[in-house]
């Protein structure tokens, strides 16, 4: 399941409609991404997250589908954010679950280094010097290549 | 056409989306790349770094020797930065 | 931070615990153990948790810090259940927060597969034909030797 | 000596604990395991699959040539299945 929203959610409620009443999921890993405070101590810089309304839900459900197509999953969830946001504000969820807890590490890992190279999401960073355009990152780039086939 | 821009290319171009007619004899991204770079000196440095140029062509991402049509919706921004 | 308790958990107020007003954690990676139903439709399977009280303190205490040590962590969570628990019933939390979102998926996975073939739980399973014990997996050991340096 | 059982070990022999004396000359575990074995049909049932015994000196795990002394607390159980 794809949530492209600017409003916050609720981990807790999202896994609970994924999970519950259901007896085959052993494993449940999530992952929330969180802003951080760049600026280190010079003020907290808040950021604005830009996106690609229709292509942003067709990248994601792209990716999920692959992650499914890979590993025994019994639920996914990603949830991604856009608008304002502030240091320690939630920017992404993701779920995976599935009978076993390598199938969930690996899916959920998977999901969030692909999200981060593939869906069209653009951050601008309010610093104490003005507004900027956060690169992206050659780490993740590696992150996400390590998931090819 | 319709071409939309985002983060800092649209930042340096000056509007968020337009639509265009496809000049004869531009039928790649590459090729429309290099014609829009000529419209005019936003257009110039927004796609100056040409290597930081990323194109989606009807909302999925594509390489430079993509076919464009006059019905396609391309977009162009930067490398992207979710997550 | 290690809590082994006979009461149910709210990953949600763990988390926010964990995270709330921090503003250098990027990535929150978590994972949560839930009872599967084993006897595969020939009706719901409860069962009991036994452990060794202090020792499973000790041991889950020496895998944190192991954890801290080979990763850089902002905090680490484990709370594992012991008792009577049915299908659907949640065993164990593990959270891990770094600025980094490949340490805390490491180290979450890491502490659930150490935990598993470390800590001192047994489970008694009562499924249509009477309680047994249940067998230590293979597949767990394996998982656990892939941390080893 | 505290002995301490856990799981199908302690179903077998039919306590959770027990205050032992060790006798003379017993210094390892693997010594221990076997003299306990033979105190009676619970224990030797217990511990006839010794591949399959596990056991914690003053609650951590050991070998079979760690040493035993008078004051430890040893714990046998088998393979641990937490999580």
């Amino acid at each position: 399941m794809i949530r492209v929203q600017r409003e916050d959610f609720d981990t807790a409620a999202e896994t609970e409609r994924l999970v519950g009443g259901q007896h085959d999921i052993g494993a449940v890993v999530s992952f929330v991404g969180l802003v951080r405070d760049m600026a280190e101590g010079a003020g907290a810089s808040s950021m604005t997250l830009e996106h690609y309304p229709g292509m942003t839900e067709r990248e994601l459900g792209r990716i999920e589908a692959e992650a499914r197509a890979r590993w025994p999953l019994s639920e996914t969830l990603i949830i991604h954010r856009f608008g304002r946001l502030e240091p320690g504000d939630r920017i992404v969820l993701v779920i995976a679950t599935s009978p076993h807890r390598a199938a969930a590490f690996e899916a959920c890992w998977f999901l969030i280094d692909w999200l981060k190279t593939s869906a069209p999401f653009w951050k601008l960073e309010e610093g104490p010097e003005g507004s900027t355009w956060v690169d992206a990152k050659g780490t993740d780039d590696e992150a996400a290549a390590r998931w090819q086939k | 056409m319709k071409l939309l821009y985002f983060a800092w290319i649209r930042a340096r171009i000056g509007i968020p989306e337009e639509d265009l007619s496809l000049p004869a004899g531009i039928v790649r991204v590459d090729q429309l790349v290099d014609w829009l770079a000529s419209r005019g000196p936003g257009y110039a440095a927004a796609l100056a770094e040409r290597g930081s140029v990323r194109v989606a062509v009807n909302q999925e991402h594509v390489g430079l020797d993509h076919p464009v049509r006059d019905g396609d919706e391309v977009a162009l921004f930067p490398p992207v930065t979710g997550g």
